[in-house]
């Protein structure tokens, strides 16, 4: 397909060779194209983690669409206080985030591994807040599927409303599969701000956290959307 | 002593290959280089291809006639839905794009390795464990839902469902990870000159295969994870008895499943263009069309799942949509089909075994192509759904179309892969029986099912006994076709012939620019584009230079002991050409 | 020597000021508060696509700036919209099915279940024979 | 059944299979046509532009843009064509004349009941009058599976769900005996869920109807039980003549000692009867699993202690 490879760019790949920063894959022609790659690459993932989800959408919309009603009812004995709490405190380590790439593009170390800390605690605070909003739909016997048996004031009416077994399963399932999406961005977060700490990073090279960022914006995002589809309406 | 090793295949003068470095088990084991990555998937693809094709062979020869029976009704159908989710999500979905994908894309695009080579290994492990946890099904317990797994049915079976369905959950990734490397690495690693209007068909498809892998199978890792839900927890989501709905499962599956088909052909479609081009030694009649049509195939794909569900229940107007929007995907099949047969015109038709294989993918899935369109008919779909049609028509398109491909691929790059030469008058037998064999199969299939031959059926009535006996014989005359093809390539490996370095005179990179067995880096320098992938009429360097000296781009005929690049030829870059 | 011309965007270096990121924080916050706000009030029809509305506004913030897209390369504005295409393709379709089911007289619009309560309702509620008339799309 | 049915079409028997089959035959032959220039293309081109030497360097052909253009114009028209009168078919298949005869099916693994007007029942068996549009009315039973009803002679297909109505309707022309498959794989036994169809001529059948409209009323238990056992699909499990089959034979069962899987054992009397038709789970005999019978306690009083009294008739 080519003719032939001219000497001269021979010449430059093999010194290109000599002089790699020490991040440089070998099979890649500069940090540029790298950083390129990998961000393209964590594009195409996060779509797939969009997709994922999509699926739990779409059965929300169909089951929504046909029982509004029991939906509705569903939807009201969920703590909106505490949702909108979990909301918050989601969008603010979405700011700590971008805020841990600002601070590593001006090469600032330590405010970066502040930065990553304070959203692995938010995340946890999130963590937390679902744990209690969970162990107060278990006491009243709201699990998912077939053990769901109302109990309790408030929501033995439940019992007799058909299709609120949908509501929930789809409620436990969507908000259970992004618990574990913030379980994953915990264990990532907690590798950079180590990594960050030891000095891995630097406004030279910091494709992994802004790689995890990508990743936590979009379990924000997914949260975004699951809050008032969930909660409010 | 790899030094040792080294030191003498040096003073053998042996190039160093990607075969003879790091041989070690330890090292191909841990390897990061996607020619080895290839060749682990073409091993284990191979184990999975003989498994599913014997479940095959005990499937057509139980059904052989109604009075014989080589097992029970259960046992039947745990064949039929080992052979169908074997062969669907282990073998056809990953076959092309993860051996010949893996191995050719870098090399044609002039890339020293895909983007993400460890994610590369990855995926393999992923394949792999997914294979595991098919095996544990296996022992678990009964798996006889169909690969279709359709509700409530599947969710009412025992745990080998659960284990399956992890099994797709979790291959599923694999594929992910795949499509993924490969839209990274067409977008951002191509050599300097390769731009978009350069790159060989084979990777145009492999970019739309990959566009359809990551869209469409995080869809149906959720489906799957949710039948597992339905089954543990009774989530209620797809089975009507906790108030769910069935249909919505269908929908679910095959959001995934219907767009799966074109993962599984439009890499085989990529396979033909470097086919047909090559032994035609001609231009890509509109290239620009074939190329294009991919992508675009890759996006209608999307749109028209609902036409499995004609009769389903589903909604009358989805009913109409899905058929209106899937005749819009056969107009692009169709020009394929169109382009590549005017490619000959003018040319130089060489009919070696990989062109045979490539005229047969022509004949095989224009019937594929048609038998769709007539299923596709809302009216007619009615009397032909879940019938031995509908199963002779995905087989023509499957089979008949990715995975002659497939074997039209292998034979076209085993000399790059191996270094050896197949025999080639073997190889045109083999072609032929295949070629024989899948016709008596399949196509007295498409009578079976149009006269009404319901699918997953373990007896049936008397009248379809006469088409049942020619389709079980057409089997066995595939069968052997196929175990031909197998010993030929063992016996290669051994005893082959030394390949040239461009034994079929193609003009693409893997053939031009690297050596007869590639180097672990691929390219001693990174090539410079300059002309289009099939632009023979400028590819002096094909035939030995100046296009007027020995034609040694014929395998057969040229020298063996040519192992080293081509010398560089003498003159610059045409203007012309860079333009 | 350029590898691949094609992506050649201003690349995704782009420092984002903070005061910027705290503007976008605060109008997230500002918009999830008129979204909670917004949820005692009835708004009919209007109550699905407001908060899906709002949420997609704060989904854009946050891609947009947050995940700096806004500067980063085209090819990955593409990849994102690609995807939400696709789900909305997704979405579309299928509700093209269950919001119609029933459509033609060969599908029952309700599930044998729902029938069966609806006759439930109608024997044991004392109704005019007028209110019986309903339409197919009042009977939920 | 007569053998009149065409290379690819079985015989034609209602008057919808007419308008099918014309389509399918037009499409048939624009894809026959299509296919054998596509390949008579092919073969030409493959030998006279064979390879006669291997140093062949063939000039590029420009490309046709008028060539392009016909073939994705020309199968745009006739893919269209097709879809309308395809979509026209759909909808005749799908809509049924409002005065045709209504019969209602119900699947069950594996096999399926009609229930016609007049009161009669049949298991695995349809009649039909000819001449007269006839809508089946379609459900598979509480807690199966799906099912699909397909008769190929009058080529009508139509899933069975658990929990909806579906239905199908045609006009038989011709009487005689058609096949009825089940299209939607449903288990073990899917490839035996066969019926068979019969088609009366109009007078004929009326007289049918009419006789085989039993007034359940008029029955003893013992009867009415023997024609439960036959509805409900037990006899796929229970035989009466003493043969292992998936389930325990009622033969000799009334008064029997019964040793379950969880060790203890009871005497086979009325109760225990009757708790295992409702119950079937809560005392399981040793040797058969849990979870396969499914409940029976949709069935009314009486048919109960019918089924119980024919049990203790099978000595």
């Amino acid at each position: 397909m080519s003719t032939e490879t001219a000497p001269a760019t021979t010449e430059s790949v093999e010194t290109e060779h000599d002089h790699h920063p020490s991040h440089l894959q070998h099979h890649f022609v500069s940090s540029e194209q790298q950083f390129d790659s990998a961000k393209l690459g964590m594009w195409l993932f996060l779509i797939t983690e969009i997709l994922l989800f999509s699926a739990l959408f779409v059965a929300y919309a169909v089951y929504r669409n046909w029982n509004p009603v029991a939906f509705a009812e569903a939807s009201s004995t969920l703590d909106w206080v505490l949702g909108s709490v979990n909301t918050i405190v989601l969008l603010t380590s979405s700011l700590t985030v971008a805020l841990s790439i600002h601070f590593i593009q001006k090469n600032d170390r330590k405010k970066t591994v502040i930065s990553l800390l304070a959203t692995l605690a938010l995340a946890g605070g999130f963590l937390v807040i679902k744990y209690f909003e969970y162990m107060a739909k278990f006491e009243h016997g709201i699990y998912p599927g077939e053990a769901f048996a109302p109990t309790g004031s408030g929501y033995e009416y439940l019992a007799a409303i058909p299709y609120v077994p949908q509501f929930f399963s789809i409620y436990f399932v969507m908000t259970g599969i992004h618990g574990v999406h913030v379980v994953i961005g915990m264990g990532l977060i907690s590798w950079m701000a180590w990594r960050a700490h030891r000095g891995d990073f630097s406004d030279e090279w910091y494709t992994p956290v802004e790689l995890t960022g990508l990743y936590w914006h979009i379990v924000d995002i997914i949260w975004i959307f699951l809050f008032p589809l969930l909660y409010l309406v | 002593m790899e030094a040792a090793a080294h030191a003498a295949s040096q003073t053998d003068a042996e190039p160093r290959t990607y075969l003879n470095h790091e041989t070690s088990l330890w090292e191909w084991l841990t390897t990061k280089d996607h020619k080895k990555i290839g060749i682990m998937y073409l091993i284990s693809l191979a184990v999975v291809f003989l498994v599913a094709g014997l479940l095959a062979m005990a499937v057509r020869l139980e059904l052989m006639s109604p009075d014989f029976s080589i097992m029970s009704a259960s046992q039947y159908n745990q064949t039929f839905t080992m052979h169908g989710i074997m062969m669907v999500f282990l073998f056809i979905v990953p076959s092309i794009p993860a051996i010949l994908g893996n191995f050719v894309l870098p090399l044609q695009i002039g890339a020293k390795d895909v983007a993400f080579p460890r994610l590369n290994l990855a995926s393999w492990y992923v394949y792999m464990a997914g294979g595991v946890l098919t095996v544990t099904a296996l022992l678990v317990g009964e798996l006889s839902t169909g690969w279709t797994f359709y509700t409530p049915y599947s969710s009412q079976q025992g745990t080998a469902v659960i284990f399956m369905t992890g099994a797709i959950f979790v291959s599923g990734f694999a594929s992910i990870f795949t499509g993924l490397n490969f839209i990274v690495t067409i977008h951002k690693m191509r050599a300097p000159g390769m731009t978009w209007n350069r790159l060989p068909l084979f990777v145009w498809g492999l970019y739309a295969t990959s566009i359809v892998q990551v869209l469409a199978t995080p869809v149906v890792g959720i489906t799957m994870l949710l039948l597992i839900l339905e089954q543990t927890l009774q989530i209620g989501i797809f089975d009507p008895a906790l108030g769910g709905d069935p249909i919505l499962f269908q929908h679910f599956f095959w959001f995934y499943s219907h767009p799966a088909v074109y993962i599984m052909i439009l890499p085989a479609f990529g396979i033909l263009s470097e086919l047909i081009a090559t032994f035609s030694r001609q231009r890509i009649f509109g290239y620009r069309a074939i190329a294009l049509s991919s992508v675009a195939i890759a996006m209608l794909g999307f749109l028209v799942w609902g036409h499995h569900m004609f009769v389903s229940g589903q909604s009358a107007i989805s009913s109409i949509v899905f058929s209106l929007i899937t005749y819009l995907i056969g107009i692009p099949s169709g020009i394929k089909i169109f382009n590549w047969i005017a490619t000959m015109y003018k040319g130089s038709v060489w009919l070696q075994t990989p062109m045979l294989y490539a005229l047969s993918f022509l004949f095989l899935f224009t019937i594929g192509g048609l038998t769709g369109i007539m299923v596709g008919v809302l009216g007619v779909d009615v009397h032909l759904h879940d019938t031995y049609f509908v199963v002779g028509h995905f087989h023509y398109v499957m089979m008949g179309g990715s995975v002659i491909a497939l074997l039209g691929g292998m034979h076209y790059w085993w000399p790059k892969i191996t270094g050896r030469m197949y025999n080639e008058t073997l190889g045109k037998i083999a072609a032929g029986l295949v070629f024989v064999g899948f016709n008596v199969t399949f196509f007295t299939q498409l009578v079976l099912g149009s006269q009404g031959m319901p699918r997953r059926y373990y007896e049936y009535v008397d009248r379809f006994a006469e088409l049942h006996m020619i389709s079980t014989i057409g089997s066995f005359i595939l069968a052997s076709g196929l175990f031909l093809v197998l010993g030929y390539a063992l016996h290669s490996l051994f005893y082959g012939k030394k390949a040239p370095q461009n034994p079929w005179a193609a003009a693409t990179l893997e053939w031009t620019n690297v050596a007869a067995i590639p180097d672990p880096h691929n390219f001693t320098s990174t090539p410079l584009v300059t002309r289009g992938p099939y632009d023979f009429h400028k590819a002096d360097e094909v035939f030995g230079g100046s296009g007027d000296g020995q034609a040694r781009g014929d395998g057969a005929g040229s020298d063996a002991s040519r192992l080293t690049p081509p010398e560089a030829a003498p003159s610059a870059p045409k203007e012309d050409a860079s333009a | 020597m350029a590898h691949a011309t094609d992506d050649h965007a201003a690349h995704g270096h782009h420092i984002i000021p903070i005061p910027t990121l705290l503007k976008v924080f605060g109008a997230l916050v500002a918009l999830t508060a008129i979204t909670v706000g917004l949820s005692p009030f009835d708004l009919g029809m209007f109550e699905i696509p407001v908060a899906l509305g709002l949420a997609s506004a704060k989904a854009t913030l946050v891609v947009m700036i947050f995940m700096a897209l806004k500067y980063d390369n085209p090819v990955n504005m593409l990849t994102f919209s690609v995807g939400v295409l696709f789900v909305a393709i997704f979405l579309v379709f299928t509700l093209l099915d269950t919001a119609f089911r029933g459509d033609m007289d060969n599908v029952d619009r309700l599930t044998i279940e729902e029938r069966e309560r609806l006759n439930e309702q109608l024997q044991e509620s004392d109704v005019d024979a007028e209110d019986l008339q309903v339409a197919p799309s009042d009977m939920q | 059944m007569n053998d009149s049915g065409t290379f690819w079409l079985p015989e034609a028997a209602s008057t919808v299979a007419a308008e099918v089959d014309g389509l399918f035959y037009f499409v048939y032959w624009a894809s026959a046509i299509i296919f054998v220039g596509v390949v008579a293309a092919m073969i030409y081109l493959a030998y006279k532009y064979r390879r006669r030497d291997p140093n062949d360097r063939p000039e590029p052909v420009e490309e046709s843009r008028l060539l392009e253009i016909s073939w994705i114009v020309v199968p745009t028209i006739l893919v269209l064509l097709v879809f309308t009168w395809g979509f026209q078919t759909f909808v005749t298949l799908q809509t049924a004349p409002p005065n045709a005869y209504e019969i209602q099916g119900q699947a069950y693994s594996y096999g399926w009941n009609f229930e016609y007007p007049e009161g009669a029942q049949t298991t695995d068996e349809l009649y039909l009058p000819a001449d007269r549009p006839v809508q089946i009315r379609l459900s598979s039973r509480e807690g199966d599976v799906l099912h699909s009803f397909f008769l190929p002679q009058f080529r009508v297909k139509q899933d069975v769900l658990p929990n909806r109505y579906t239905s199908v309707w045609f006009e038989a022309t011709e009487p005689g005996t058609y096949e009825l498959f089940c299209t939607e794989y449903c288990g073990v036994g899917h490839s035996q869920m066969l019926g068979e169809v019969n088609v009366l001529p109009a007078d004929e059948f009326d007289e049918w109807v009419a006789e085989a409209g039993i007034n359940e009323d008029d029955l003893s238990l013992v009867e009415l039980g023997e024609l439960q056992y036959q509805r409900n699909g037990c006899q796929g499990c229970h035989s009466l003549d003493g043969s292992a089959m998936a389930g325990p034979t009622f033969q000799g069962l009334y008064e029997s000692e019964r040793a379950f899987a969880d060790a203890g054992s009871v005497e086979a009397d009325d109760n225990y009867l009757r708790e295992s038709i409702i119950e079937p789970d809560a005392k399981v005999v040793e040797g058969y699993g849990s979870g396969i019978m499914p409940s029976f306690a949709h069935l009314s009083e009486r048919d109960v202690t019918a089924l119980v009294e024919f049990i203790k008739e099978q000595e």
